[in-house]
């Protein structure tokens, strides 16, 4: 191999020739502390949850508090559980309206809409979204429910099913969206492989597109999963105040965001027990989310698919 | 700016820091000068529209002033005059012991004023052609924690033997409280029974009522007033015969035990550094029987009105 | 083609028809929400269309129905918006850059990741406790417009963060080689280069995160809105209402009026939101033509 | 293995090569055999088979340039194809050599010319060309060099014999006047034998290139 | 070799993507059992034509079609024809290898699956016989249950070919099968492709000349949506009738 | 050649990629103003090492580097080394074309523009010298302000050479630069490539043997992250020295 | 134009060819001035100058070699490549036996044989040949199959003019002893002219191939 003994020299890189890069200390700095701000708010949240709620755990133990089967506080009775059955009844109702019909349209949008239909309504869904949630309350109270009633006449005027299917009707755009931007992300190649080996568009959807954007879908549950939890004023309104330990969907219920914003509106002393109540509902609700984020990642690791 | 400008703990005295100065200088309470100035309330959200009224008309003679109403309940406001947020709480209950100690505690003394009363109502459905009246037994026995009333009939021999809906406000409610301590009675821990249909707003249950064939349910008068097509109210006979709620009955104390005062409690130590305060509280107080009737509540008689202005008078001669 | 097994055949029939069936009812079910929607804005416009004038759009709020107006909750809405965009803005974009174009991609990554997932699913009213605890107690700043702003600015972030970190991350790693390749150093290329790029993404998603600004109800409520506000808030420090804190507390009054007025407010802060959706939409369209 | 068709399609090209080696060794005996026993059939056989060997170059041409233009070979496979064409236009020269052979047996037949003494010399300078000739393909197919190189011994072998065999008849020819004819003739065929030696000592030049990338004079 | 039967006849086919003709007036056989390559610049109309010989296009809003494309002897064209049967028949195999996120058994599967085999054993079978045909078995048959994902480019797109074989098809369309590939991998494709023909019409694009040249029997070259010439492929390349193909493949161009 | 200076001195470099090696002991010298090609299968560490020569491996998490790589005499791993004053002296093109999605002008202008250069007319100046360096001038000058991202996948890969030549390199690195384009664009990148060597020192990894047969002075062959041979590329591929070399070129291989 | 640098390393190619056939040229007309002159120096020159024509013969195979190995040519550019290595064999071949042209003199100026009779024929024939050298070469590098073809007349010249000097001289030989040693010399320069035109014959049938791609036989 032949040497090539004489070197060019060329010090142009050399340190010192170079200025103006004081922005790459300053702005990375910068940009952490703006990333410490979200970090910060989870602290600041936990903290508030954790102190103000410790008076009430002073009277209420934690084992009391998670084992009651009743809710009144007048009566000295704080047992999360049918605040918790609450959320969790209309919660599911709202999955029941939201996961089928969101998935459908999503597959609907994604698969078969041509373009044109696609870019109008996908945006009028999402419309859905952004409607305040008071708005939904009273659709809920004041349409939804008489209608309901007519088909179920022994239903109370607040119930469970009323919220819950225009909360289901409410997160169907994020269902449908996100899923439809996952279902539009799988690469158009795996769709013509499927449609080449003489795949029906259905089956395309159904056993390639929707397999493989699972992780974005599921994803799109969970976020739709926790919006329903943590959703206040459609319950707050057509719901009940009504804490009960049931699973009928045909009688009023609380949930745990209801039972705060009507307190926190109410009369009651603040030094009162049933005022500190709040922040243990609202720590139990912050938890109940975190798991439900946890398990989102989850199951998004888990069913991440690289195509 | 407004006059609340910290969330220091300990009380008023501290707080005219950031008092625009210029505002009030010599202007406080001088007739035939403009007056200036910001004046906050907050607290019950029954008391909210009397409190809407006397603001929109107190600006409209002096549009130098900004009155602003909030109804974040009746705890809130005392919540928040302990905080010494607020120059002014409206409350639909009597302040509680703790609440006075807290905000004795942040050197402040709340005065009461009682502006008038509020009549629940208890009201049955439009439809409802069986229920003439309802005594205060009967109320108790239906509504008490251990209540086993299940149908009309359980109430009265002779009712229908249809299912008892009821609905009600929710625990947070200072009507929730009222009615137990009018009806059930004022032990410690003494609570309605829990299978009612709760809810915070009273325009809620009186759709609930008014769907409800064989409902019962009790609320603020004011929002039966505006659904009489919708309702019926159920006399009440607390001994001295049935008494239906009306403003005269409310007013003039026949309808017991269900008529609730109605109270504000105007915050002394900020009139000091709020000009308008007083000037405001004042004419509160001189108008408050019109306000109360505008507010579709029942006023009391004159001369309660008139120990009101002299009560505030005796307090307020210092400032 | 050649030669057809005749079983296969009439399978593929009956897929066929199977396929046409699975069209038709997800059409059918695409179809609920838009049906939904039109309900629910045709029940709206006919509650309260009658009542919406331009002097409900310019009076202060009143005892009396027929004087009531939307101004000082109109005024109080684009304070907070005024102050909340820059605020989730800068900070949301900031955030999103420093993790995906500085932050090595270790465990504290991903718990920061992790927790902001987390925030985005936190029940607003929980944002309203803490923002009363902290803004309007810790840091003295009453129930005031910049306390309720700080509030919903901690709650849109983390939409903010997500969708910008997902713009960042859509824009291809060649283009960021490339720069590198020319000797820009790293901000050079994030701000001449990825940012560029990456921005209808961003807009889109701060878009969508005000209008979810917009119409929150509840934190403000427990931060202290106030019902009554019968003049222009002057500066951050004054107290406020907002359009939907009006909307709801005119439908807990007693008057069947004021429940006119709450749809007519209703009508309003739609309008409000489908313009800056609209938006939003013209963002995404424009930019995914592009890509 | 990688590239089978390929190494399929270059198999097949060296098989024709050896085919072609084959008849080419066959047209060198055969027409010298002709000449000895002045077999008129005989020799006018291996003229006629030249036509065939001449198709078969002509294949080798294409198969060569079929398998550039499609497999796009380099090094070594490249110089193995691109040398099957020289070897196969090598032994395409040895046919004609041959034929030329044998049309000198016609003219013997037809002149009527007499071989003045029994061919001893020239059949072993034919077989000696022969063998080089079948060393050479062995040494292209197996890529040996030590054979290829071992052929230049051979050659030197068959050029002294040419020129002994050369001188010889110039004898004869001096002695008598009718052996001036025929001894011309043989002296030609010498010489093509001769140059038969050559070609082959040329195919295992080239096989010298294939396997080392260097040309090599064995001549 | 034209005593084969003919298994692909395009008659006077033009297509248009719009008011754009992206294809003018071709015409051409395709025998079975045979490598056909089609050749040309970019954009001159080659995926084109292919995706017209299993209608992928009609998954493309606004393309027009004229003329007539026989596949064993039907017009695929005509409005009796059942598209999703077709394309069992004209199995297509893509430029970047696509297998689904799905396990390597789940790959070859999936097409007998949609046709209505529901039993594991005879899906083990189709499995194993398509696994074999591309040479994969030995190196997957342990882990059939893996991800798909996880194979290397090369054993992706014989993967893919397997998928195609699955459904059992009578003609191949391969559109730049090795593009993406390395050159090694690329050599294990081309010889899969001559051992395939053996069994399957094959019709493959291609951008690389020498890979047309290697593994062809016949090749089309395209321009500007034209046929320009169809040829054995040993001629087209050592002897083109059309100086245009010359000059194309011996790099003359553009 | 041997005359000229050595532009590229590699000594003994070892490359881990966390604890995987992928570089051993590699030692070879790049004269200036010449072309060479690194070529070698998939996965051998051609992209590897020709991003160790302008530190593109710094962004890389968890890459060590031992040996010492001067490039014009300066030992680029130094600490003095500024890395974006190198990566300036030492440009890259990638494998895909990737243009900005600005401007053709915005193109060219980002690097001179982020090195400071802020002169209308100085940039103009460097814009049309390097698409005029490319041969793109001709064909773009009227449309420099439109979208770079609308030119043809051939016109953007020149695009993106002459975005490198903008800043004034020494040295000139090209990862695939032809892979994803036809070969027509492929043949004009090469003629550039070959023009470019007057005044460039070019280093070009490619998949494609011929290519690199084609228009490199010098050829390297790695396998398995080892330089295996080193030499004058006509003799790389007409008689290499090392077997395996042999065995790679001519597709015996895998 | 695409695919200059393939283009130019073509053109260099060719250029070796024509410098090639012109020193062929060269030393045909030498060898035979040579022979005419007996002047042995100038036949040393041609023998000497052999070794330079297998040099360039060598470096013609290499460059075609690297063409392949490196530009993948198809077609005509491969044909005209892969006949170039023909084209020059066939040169060399026609270099050798002006060679042994130039051998033969050596052995007339040596021996001291003599010209029985002033050359003419064999001149002719020599610029014959050297004719058909130069055509050959001219038709491969324009192209032109119409000038290769019509070389076919002239190789027909070319044989008759050998089968005539070869009877004549036969018959000098049976007239006179002392001249059957040169006559049988001559007989093989004879011998070597026909050889070289049938290797320009050759040349002529390549341009036909590359061209159009078929082999014609012009022999
Ligand atoms: N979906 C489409 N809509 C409109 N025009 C199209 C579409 N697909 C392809 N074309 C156009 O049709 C022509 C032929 O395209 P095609 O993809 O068949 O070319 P190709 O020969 O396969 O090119 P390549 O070698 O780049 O794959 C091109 O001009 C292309 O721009
Ligand atoms: N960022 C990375 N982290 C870990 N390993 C890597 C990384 N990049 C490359 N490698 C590994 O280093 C080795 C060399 O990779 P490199 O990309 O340099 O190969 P290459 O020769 O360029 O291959 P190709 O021809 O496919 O581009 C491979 O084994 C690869 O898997
Ligand atoms: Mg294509
Ligand atoms: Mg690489
Ligand atoms: O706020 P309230 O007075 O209605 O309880």
């Amino acid at each position: 191999m032949a040497h090539y003994e004489i070197e060019r020299t060329h010090p142009s890189f050399i340190k010192g020739s170079h200025k103006g890069r004081k922005w790459d200390k300053i702005v990375p700095a910068f940009l952490f502390v703006c990333t410490m701000i979200s970090v910060l708010t989870t602290v600041g949240i936990v903290l508030t949850l954790v102190l103000e709620s410790l008076p009430f755990f002073a009277d209420v133990s934690v084992l009391q508090f998670l084992t009651t089967l009743r809710w009144s506080p007048p009566a000295g009775d704080f047992g999360i559980l049918p605040l918790v059955s609450g959320t969790l009844l209309v919660t599911v109702l709202a999955m029941l309206v939201a996961l089928p019909i969101g998935m459908m349209s999503a597959i609907y949008l994604s698969e078969y809409a041509p373009d044109r239909v696609r870019r109008i309504v996908k945006p009028v869904l999402e419309i859905l979204a952004g409607i305040p949630t008071i708005v939904y309350g009273f659709f809920a109270l004041t349409f939804v429910t008489p209608l309901l009633r007519e088909m179920i006449p022994d239903m109370g005027l607040f119930n469970a099913l009323g919220a819950g299917v225009v909360m289901g009707i409410m997160i169907i755009p994020l269902v449908s969206s996100l899923s439809e931007d996952a279902m539009s992300a799988v690469p158009r190649h795996l769709r013509e492989a499927a449609f080449a080996l003489g795949a029906t568009r259905f089956e395309v959807a159904w056993k390639v597109v929707v397999p493989a954007a699972l992780s974005g879908i599921i994803s799109s549950f969970v976020l739709a999963l926790s919006r329903a939890v943590g959703e206040t004023m459609i319950v707050a309104i057509a719901a009940g105040a009504t804490p009960k330990l049931t699973f009928s969907p045909l009688e009023s219920i609380q949930t745990m965001t209801g039972y705060i914003v009507q307190v926190s509106g109410g009369d009651i002393s603040y030094g009162s027990v049933d005022y500190k109540s709040i922040f243990a509902v609202g720590i139990t609700l912050f938890g109940m989310t975190l798991l439900l984020n946890l398990l989102a990642q989850f199951i998004a690791r888990r069913f991440k698919e690289d195509y | 700016a407004c006059s609340q400008s910290s969330g220091t703990e300990d009380g008023g005295a501290s707080e005219e820091n950031s008092e625009p100065s210029e505002e009030s200088s010599g202007a406080a309470g001088e007739e035939g000068e403009e007056l200036t100035g910001t004046v906050v309330i907050n607290g019950s959200s029954t008391v909210y529209p009397v409190g809407m009224i006397a603001a929109e008309q107190f600006m409209a003679e002096h549009p130098g002033v900004n009155v602003t109403v909030g109804d974040a309940g009746s705890g809130a406001g005392f919540e928040m005059y302990a905080a010494g947020e607020i120059d002014f709480s409206e409350a639909s209950r009597p302040i509680k012991p703790e609440e006075k100690e807290a905000i004795k505690e942040a050197g402040m003394t709340p005065v009461e004023y009682t502006l008038g009363y509020d009549g629940i109502t208890v009201v049955v459905n439009a439809e409802n052609d069986f229920v003439d009246h309802l005594t205060v037994e009967e109320l108790k026995k239906i509504w008490s924690a251990d209540s086993d009333v299940q149908t009309w009939a359980d109430v009265r021999d002779g009712w229908p033997e249809e299912e008892i809906v009821l609905y009600g406000p929710g625990t947070e409610s200072g009507t929730y409280d009222f009615f137990i301590e009018a009806i059930i009675g004022e032990e410690e821990g003494a609570a309605l029974r829990s299978d009612y249909t709760a809810n915070a707003d009273d325009n809620i249950l009186v759709q609930g009522v008014a769907g409800d064939p064989y409902s019962l349910g009790f609320f603020g008068y004011a929002y039966y007033a505006e659904n009489q097509d919708q309702l019926k109210a159920v006399p009440i006979d607390n001994g001295d015969g049935p008494v239906e709620p009306s403003i005269e009955t409310i007013s003039d104390e026949s309808y017991t035990p269900l008529s609730r005062p109605l109270f504000i409690y105007p915050n002394s130590e900020k009139m000091k550094e709020n000009p308008a305060l007083k000037p405001f509280v004042q004419f509160y107080l001189e108008n408050a029987k019109q306000f109360v009737e505008e507010a579709g509540y029942a006023p009391l008689d004159d001369a309660h009105y008139e120990e009101l202005l002299q009560k505030f008078e005796e307090a307020h001669v210092d400032v | 083609m050649v030669n057809q097994d005749p079983v296969l055949v009439k399978r593929a029939k009956t897929r066929r028809m199977k396929n046409r069936f699975y069209q038709s009812l997800f059409f059918a079910a695409t179809c609920v929400g838009v049906v939904v929607l039109v309900v629910l804005i045709v029940d709206i416009l006919r509650k309260g269309i009658g009542v919406l004038n331009w002097d409900f759009l310019t009076s202060f709020n009143s005892y009396r129905p027929e004087n009531a107006g939307l101004r000082g909750a109109i005024v109080g809405s684009i304070w907070i918006i005024a102050m909340t965009a820059p605020l989730t803005f800068v900070i949301g974009v900031c955030s999103a850059i420093y993790l995906e174009e500085y932050a090595k991609k270790n465990r504290w990554t991903r718990l920061i990741q992790l927790n902001i997932s987390n925030l985005a699913g936190v029940p607003s009213i929980v944002y309203g406790l803490l923002g009363l605890a902290l803004f309007a107690r810790g840091f003295g700043l009453g129930r005031s417009i910049l306390a309720a702003a700080l509030t919903l600015t901690l709650l849109v972030l983390p939409i903010i963060i997500v969708a910008s970190r997902e713009a960042l991350a859509s824009v291809p790693d060649s283009l960021r080689h490339a720069s590198y390749a020319l000797g820009a150093t790293r901000w050079q290329t994030i701000y001449r280069v990825v940012l560029p790029r990456a921005f209808p993404g961003i807009m889109t998603g701060t878009i969508l995160a005000l209008s979810r600004a917009i119409g929150e109800t509840a934190p403000l409520l427990v931060v202290g809105a106030m019902a009554y506000v019968a003049f222009s808030p002057r500066d951050v420090f004054d107290i406020f209402t907002t359009i939907p804190i009006q909307i709801y507390n005119w439908t807990s009054l007693p008057q069947e009026e004021f429940k006119q007025l709450a749809s007519a407010g209703i009508i309003v802060l739609l309008v409000l939101l489908l313009t800056l959706n609209a938006f939003a939409i013209l963002m995404r369209n424009k930019y995914q033509k592009r890509s | 293995m990688q590239r089978q068709s390929f190494h399929a399609e270059l198999q097949a090209l060296q098989q024709l090569l050896l085919d072609l080696g084959e008849r080419v060794e066959i047209a060198i005996s055969q027409s010298i055999l002709s000449l000895k026993n002045l077999n008129r059939k005989q020799a006018e056989g291996v003229i006629a088979k030249d036509v065939e060997i001449d198709k078969m170059e002509e294949r080798i041409d294409n198969g060569v340039i079929k398998l550039i233009a499609t497999q796009q070979p380099v090094a070594k496979d490249l110089r193995r194809i691109v040398t099957a064409m020289t070897i196969a236009s090598d032994m395409e020269r040895m046919a004609d050599l041959a034929q030329n052979i044998a049309e000198i047996t016609v003219v013997f037949v037809e002149k009527n010319l007499e071989l003045f003494k029994p061919l001893e010399d020239l059949p072993r300078m034919a077989r000696l060309s022969q063998e080089m000739v079948h060393d050479g393909i062995n040494s292209f197919i197996d890529g040996n060099v030590g054979l290829a190189k071992k052929m230049a011994q051979r050659d030197d072998e068959v050029d002294r014999l040419y020129h002994q065999i050369v001188r010889e008849l110039t004898e004869y020819m001096i002695d008598r006047r009718e052996w001036i004819e025929p001894a011309t003739q043989l002296a030609f065929v010498a010489r093509h034998l001769e140059r038969i030696a050559d070609h082959a000592t040329n195919i295992a030049e080239s096989v010298v290139f294939i396997e080392t990338g260097k040309r090599a004079d064995l001549n | 070799m034209d005593q084969r039967n003919t298994m692909v006849r395009v008659r006077h086919l033009n297509l248009y993507y719009g008011n754009t003709q992206a294809l003018s007036d071709i015409v051409l056989d395709v025998p079975e059992r045979s490598v056909t390559a089609l050749i040309g610049p970019s954009g001159c109309g080659k995926s084109t034509f292919l995706r017209t010989l299993n209608r992928m296009n009609d998954l493309i809003d606004g393309v027009t079609i004229e003329g007539e494309v026989r596949i064993g002897g039907v017009d695929i064209y005509k409005d009796d024809v059942d598209v999703d049967m077709l394309r069992k028949s004209v199995g297509m195999v893509f430029q970047a290898p696509n297998p689904f996120p799905k396990s390597i058994f789940g790959n070859i599967a999936y097409g007998p699956r949609i046709h209505g085999i529901r039993q594991k054993r005879e899906l083990e079978h189709i499995v194993e016989k398509s696994l074999r045909d591309v040479g994969l078995w030995e190196e997957v048959k342990d882990r059939l249950d893996d991800s798909a994902t996880g194979l290397s480019g090369g054993q992706q797109q014989r993967l893919c070919i397997a998928r195609s074989l699955a459904v059992n098809p009578d003609v191949l369309l391969m559109d730049e099968p090795t593009s993406a590939l390395d050159p090694i991998s690329t050599a294990k494709i081309e010889e899969l492709v001559q051992q395939l023909k053996e069994q399957y019409t094959i019709i493959i694009v291609t951008h690389n000349m020498q890979q047309a040249a290697r593994i062809s029997d016949r090749t089309a070259f395209f321009l500007n949506g034209e046929l320009i010439e169809y040829n054995d492929t040993a001629t087209l390349f050592s002897n083109p009738d059309n100086p245009r193909t010359e000059d194309y493949i011996s790099g003359r161009f553009g």
